[in-house]
């Protein structure tokens, strides 16, 4: 049973090409078929995850904020995505008289291409890859800094004053964010020799009965918290809102758009939020490994979404908490704490590596990142000044 | 003046492990702690969700609430129970100046102790209950009804005296203890005004007495 | 408050002290426009009122008074004391009103007055808030809405009504024009019908 | 101060922040002139929500112009409502019996608790926090909220404090709700305290924004939290011994460094203090009548004369200035706005801070338009 449940998606994708070849269709639009059948199916997924996760971010906040969330669009709320389409869709698409309307009707399709032709290179499951890349973590970064680009010109066409300021915020946030980013996935592509995501997943693999994720290794803990810091600054999510600082600038680079291109901007924030969970998954959670070997039955594919929607689940959890950086402070984190502490990472994983990865690769590195942290954030908590205020009280 | 740490969160044991750790991680992931427990507390502690489903659950009004003002009437007919004497105190002395009466006059044109038209406009009442206390006959008392939205901007938002008078069993069931305390002050106030009259019915019967001895005596 | 207006008088001679009738005792130090600002340095600096917590304009319109006046009168060889009561109109002019506190002494509200010369042109009062920087906003107030002109104030601007306003709403002789930016209500037709005695019931 | 050097206005940007917008709690327009993102000219303008209330108030007799006060600073109605009761108490010289102090106290600092609570929600918002502490700050309102409304009929326009006392006495029940309420309120300010006040990121954004000397700080006309955070030790209910707050032992917190945070911080342990004064007060209430049975109040007719009555609202010192000539109806009636008179040092405060920090310290300053336009 979890045998064919684990090759179920593969054996369908031939049934129907045996299917079609049986009536005699030309080779090369069974080629088309196939490709359009992994196209069809891996966006019709994400769509789904982007619907199901847009109710339950409402449902997750308001539950940690002690209140019910959406419950009134079908059983629990679950029908709430369908309202808020039909809403986006019939709404009217205001364009600002003064604003340059072919930029500001292409933004949003820049900023939808590169989300949806990220998703191509992740593993979703044992021999589930739309597209097997040699160089498929570079070829992530690639393509997805494509939405850098799109928001700039959401935020200079709009010719509103928040948007603009939102749009330079973006910039600066997202370059400056894109350097550790780098480097983090870098550290996981090092040790298990290749950009290839699937020979990420297969390094990670059981070692005895312990799930050989990067995650537990003292550098790959790091590399994930420095990643996943990134993650959140690139997909523009809280603490790293600033470019749709609501509290600041109303709606930042949004602010002049509204209807089916806003929902556009949301959907592509949402996949692209997705996919970078998916990297994070593949590269430090193992992909589609399952945490112990004795779980084997389980078919890979349930892992991958399972972990992706959990990474999901945590960056609500992150945003339900904490409050908005300043941009300096932004900047100067990106720059003074995450980059040092991205190199001392990837120098911890050579120790690790070349210590012949047994206790005494663990010691050096943890020495390693441990003495790098303990020095950069007491010259961090110095510079900043935050220190703990005692006050007077008078009768 | 004695010092103190920030305060009490800060004493307990989990403060201030937490925030003993001089790393910038600690007051993160304590606020994180926190997001948690509510999440998981909305769950299971029923008093976290203050929520009223409204449409599906009333809400509970209590006895004191306040909406917009209506008239009572004792007995079963509003026209003659009428307690209101149009005395227009609460005309004069309402803020917003919302209500308007007119005297009813009688066939000969006397004035008669009721009004005839005895309008509040609910588009500006501002449900103050200054009304109800300077009313000095407890005639005009505050509703509980709160939904009182309608679709048309002008006509019905003045409440004319037929939509405003309301029977005392219904003051009694929205405002059962001010309502019996209003009952026990006309109670005494009746009885006050029956002894007056008695007592002046009384001293009415000594002096014709005494006159008609007056007469009597000069007759014999 | 008697022993700081008596450092103050001894100052400043022209101050002169007003009594308050009304139960709450607070009376009040009336000074003339010359020696207001030195005089509002002095009670800062030397007697500790720091704090100038609030500043209203009042309109005193013209009005007349009447009073009693005994009359000594001569008439046939006998002094007979006449009470007569005869009617003076007062000049109207407006007043600013400040009440000052010290924050380190604990010393209760000083209230300083200072009047202008009449209602019209010589509205013109000094500005304090070069000495206390809280009077900044409040004499804008008073400014706007009752049109005391404040000499040497930073930024003499309307605050709360629209910049193209021109009368002083405050003032005891306004009268709300009719027409402005008329926006039909529901309450104006009801009160129409209402007022009108059209028979809604 | 508003007079700048000349900018090339090649360099800057000149933003309107307001009137409609999402964190300037209420209709509150700043023309902001950037460069960059720093704030290099704030002008503060006011009046979207002018009604002059204070014209409504000379027209109307004492007791008609008291359901207005509840207007004037919508989050805390019924110390409007006393502020004005005890300017013309002392107008008029009217007692108040004891029963009356005591429901004072207790209504006045459940207002002050869920005012401080509010404000911690409404602050954590303007630094992005998305609404988290502001949604359990509003639940520890809603249950407050729900004992004014069980007492005064409403939830927010409470019209409860009449010359000489209170309107109503205490229904069955409400002193054990209130007791409930007080108890497991240390609880809420714990949590709300445990998200804001450890988090790097809110001490990174509040810690040295927006600072503001103690001398400074009087001159320019600060009253309450934010006064007290720049270390100037002035509370009303200390110094005026109004009502009878030198009943009760309650601890006066000052601050240090007179920044945002500080001004945060002054809410939170002003709202522990008050939950002490509250048990206190909820402790020892006597019996006996809730209103000066010798108070008028519809024809209320104070002796010629003037009166300046002042509390410590929750915002700062809330004063009434009322002018009488023997009538009816006030000659003057003038309010002591705290949250305009807080805001005359705003455009110092701003002045080379960032755009993201004008939000914070408008926060910080906690005002509510409905007082400072009137």
């Amino acid at each position: 049973m979890s045998e064919f449940l684990e090759t179920a998606p593969v054996w369908l994708k031939d049934w129907v090409l045996g299917l079609l070849a049986g009536f005699g269709v030309p080779g090369w639009i069974l080629d088309l078929v196939a490709a359009g059948m992994v196209v069809g199916t891996c966006i019709g997924i994400f769509l789904g995850l982007f619907a199901l996760m847009s109710v339950m971010e409402r449902k997750i906040l308001a539950r940690c904020q002690n209140r019910y969330g959406p419950n009134r669009v079908g059983p629990f709320g679950l029908f709430q995505p369908v309202a808020d389409g039909i809403k986006m869709i019939t709404k009217e698409d205001i364009v600002p008289a003064a604003a340059d309307r072919v930029v500001h009707f292409l933004a949003p399709v820049v900023m939808m291409v590169p989300a949806l032709l990220v998703l191509a290179i992740l593993p979703y499951g044992r021999d589930l890859v739309p597209v097997q890349l040699d160089a498929g973590i570079l070829y992530f970064f690639a393509v997805g800094a494509g939405t850098e680009v799109a928001v700039f010109m959401a935020g200079w066409s709009s010719n509103n004053k928040y948007s603009v300021i939102g749009a330079m915020r973006a910039i600066a946030q997202m370059i400056s964010y894109e350097m550790p980013l780098v480097i983090a996935a870098l550290t996981a592509a090092m040790v298990s020799g290749s950009l290839a995501p699937q020979a990420i997943v297969e390094a990670q693999g059981p070692a005895g009965f312990l799930p050989g994720w990067y995650v537990f290794t003292p550098w790959g803990f790091v590399a994930a918290l420095i990643f996943y810091t990134c993650a959140l600054a690139e997909s523009n999510r809280c603490p790293f809102d600033l470019p749709e600082g609501e509290s600041e600038l109303v709606a930042g680079h949004l602010t002049e758009y509204s209807g089916f291109k806003y929902a556009t901007f949301f959907m592509a924030e949402y996949i692209g939020m997705f996919a970078i969970c998916g990297l994070f998954v593949t590269l430090f959670l193992g992909g589609w490994q399952a945490p112990l070997p004795a779980l084997g039955f389980v078919p890979s594919w349930v892992w991958f979404f399972a972990k992706v929607c959990a990474v999901a689940g945590s960056m609500v959890w992150v945003r339900a908490t904490l409050p908005r950086l300043r941009i300096d402070h932004m900047l100067g984190f990106a720059w003074k704490f995450l980059l040092p502490m991205g190199f001392v990472t990837f120098l911890a994983a050579a120790c690790w590596h070349y210590a012949g990865r047994g206790p005494a690769g663990w010691l050096a590195s943890l020495a390693i990142v441990g003495a790098a942290y303990v020095a950069l954030s007491a010259n961090f908590s110095r510079r900043f000044s935050l220190e703990r205020r005692v006050y007077q009280f008078s009768e | 003046m004695n010092e103190q740490k920030t305060s009490r969160w800060s004493e307990s044991f989990a403060g201030r492990l937490l925030s003993g750790l001089r790393f910038p991680g600690a007051g993160l992931v304590k606020g994180l702690a926190v997001t948690a427990r509510n999440f998981v507390g909305s769950y299971f502690e029923k008093d976290r969700l203050l929520t009223e489903l409204y449409p599906e659950q009333r809400p509970r009004l209590p006895e004191n609430s306040r909406s917009f003002p209506f008239l009572i009437y004792d007995g079963n007919d509003p026209e003659a129970g009428m307690r209101c004497v149009s005395c227009k105190i609460c005309e004069k002395e309402c803020p917003p100046q919302c209500i308007y009466i007119v005297q009813d006059r009688d066939a000969a044109g006397k004035a008669l102790k009721r009004p005839r038209v005895f309008n509040i406009d609910i588009s500006v009442c501002m449900s103050c209950q200054i009304c109800v206390e300077v009313c000095p006959f407890e005639s005009i008392r505050m509703d509980q009804v709160f939904e009182a939205s309608s679709y048309d901007r002008f006509g019905s938002l003045v409440l004319t005296k037929r939509d405003l008078l309301k029977s005392n069993e219904y003051y009694h069931g929205i405002h059962p203890t001010e309502a019996a305390e209003t009952d026990a002050r006309i109670e005494a106030d009746r009885k006050k005004k029956e002894a007056a009259a008695a007592a002046k019915a009384a001293k009415a019967a000594e002096t014709a007495k005494a006159a008609a001895e007056k007469k009597e005596a000069p007759a014999a | 408050m008697k022993a700081d207006f008596e450092q103050l008088h001894a100052a400043f001679p022209g101050v002169e002290w007003s009594e308050n009738p009304s139960p709450s005792g607070q009376h009040s130090v009336v000074v003339g426009c010359a020696d207001a600002v030195a005089a509002a340095e002095f009670l800062r600096d030397r007697l500790g009122y720091d704090f100038c917590s609030n500043v209203s304009g009042v309109d005193w319109p013209p009005r007349k008074v009447k009073e009693t006046v005994v009359r000594k009168d001569v008439t046939d060889g006998v002094e007979k004391e006449i009470k007569e009561t005869i009617e003076r109109d007062v000049p109207g002019y407006l007043e600013a009103v400040y009440h000052l506190y010290s924050i380190g002494g604990r010393k209760g509200p000083l209230v300083l007055r200072m009047r202008t010369a009449d209602r019209a042109e010589g509205a013109r009062v000094p500005s304090l808030t070069p000495v206390w920087k809280s009077a900044d906003f409040q004499e804008r107030e008073a400014y706007d809405l009752f049109g005391i002109t404040f000499d040497g104030h930073p930024d003499l601007r309307r605050i709360l009504m629209w910049d193209e306003f021109e009368d002083f709403p405050m003032r005891k002789d306004y009268v709300a024009p009719d027409d402005y930016e008329y926006e039909p209500t529901p309450h104006d037709e009801i009160l129409e019908k209402v007022r009108g005695g059209k028979e809604a019931a | 101060m508003s007079v700048m050097p000349p900018l090339d206005s090649s360099r800057t940007l000149d933003v309107s922040l307001g009137p409609q917008h999402p964190s300037t709690h209420g209709v509150f327009r700043m023309n902001v002139t950037l460069d960059g993102e720093t704030v290099v000219r704030l002008q503060p303008v006011f009046g979207y929500l002018h009604r002059n209330h204070e014209k409504i108030a000379e027209t109307h007799s004492y007791l008609a112009a008291m359901p207005y006060t509840d207007r004037l600073d919508y989050i805390c109605p019924i110390t409007n409502n006393w502020a004005y009761a005890l300017a013309v108490e002392k107008l008029a010289g009217i007692e108040v019996p004891e029963r009356a102090e005591y429901i004072r106290v207790i209504v006045g600092e459940f207002t002050r608790l869920q005012n401080h609570a509010a404000l911690l929600g409404f602050l954590a918002g303007d630094l992005g926090g998305w609404g988290t502490a502001l949604l359990w700050a509003f639940r520890l309102r809603e249950k407050i909220l729900d004992l004014f409304e069980s007492l005064t009929g409403a939830r927010m326009m409470a019209n409860y404090m009449r010359f000489g006392g209170c309107r109503c006495d205490l229904p069955v029940g409400w002193l054990e709700a209130a007791r409930a309420v007080v108890r497991d309120a240390h609880g809420q300010l714990d949590e709300l305290e445990a998200l804001l006040t450890g988090n790097e990121i809110i001490l990174a954004r509040l810690q040295g924004v927006g600072a503001l000397t103690g001398e400074r700080a009087i001159n320019g006309g600060f009253s309450g939290p934010v006064l007290r955070a720049s270390g100037v030790d002035y509370d009303i209910r200390k110094v005026d011994r109004y009502g009878i707050y030198d009943r009760f032992r309650f601890r006066v917190p000052r601050g240090t460094a007179g920044d945002c945070f500080d001004r945060m911080m002054m809410r939170l342990l002003e709202a522990r203090e008050s939950v002490g004064i509250l048990e206190q007060a909820l402790a020892g209430i006597p019996e006996g009548p809730v209103v000066n049975p010798k108070a008028k109040q519809r024809g209320l007719r104070p002796p010629a004369g003037e009166a300046y009555g002042r509390i410590e609202g929750p915002k700062g010192e809330l004063g009434f200035y009322l002018i009488s000539d023997g009538t009816d109806r006030p000659y003057r009636y003038r309010v002591r706005p705290p949250s305009l008179i807080n805001l005359t040092l705003l455009e110092e405060l701003c002045i080379g801070t960032k755009l993201a920090d004008v939000m914070v310290i408008l926060g910080s300053i906690d005002i509510v338009l409905g007082e400072v336009d009137r």
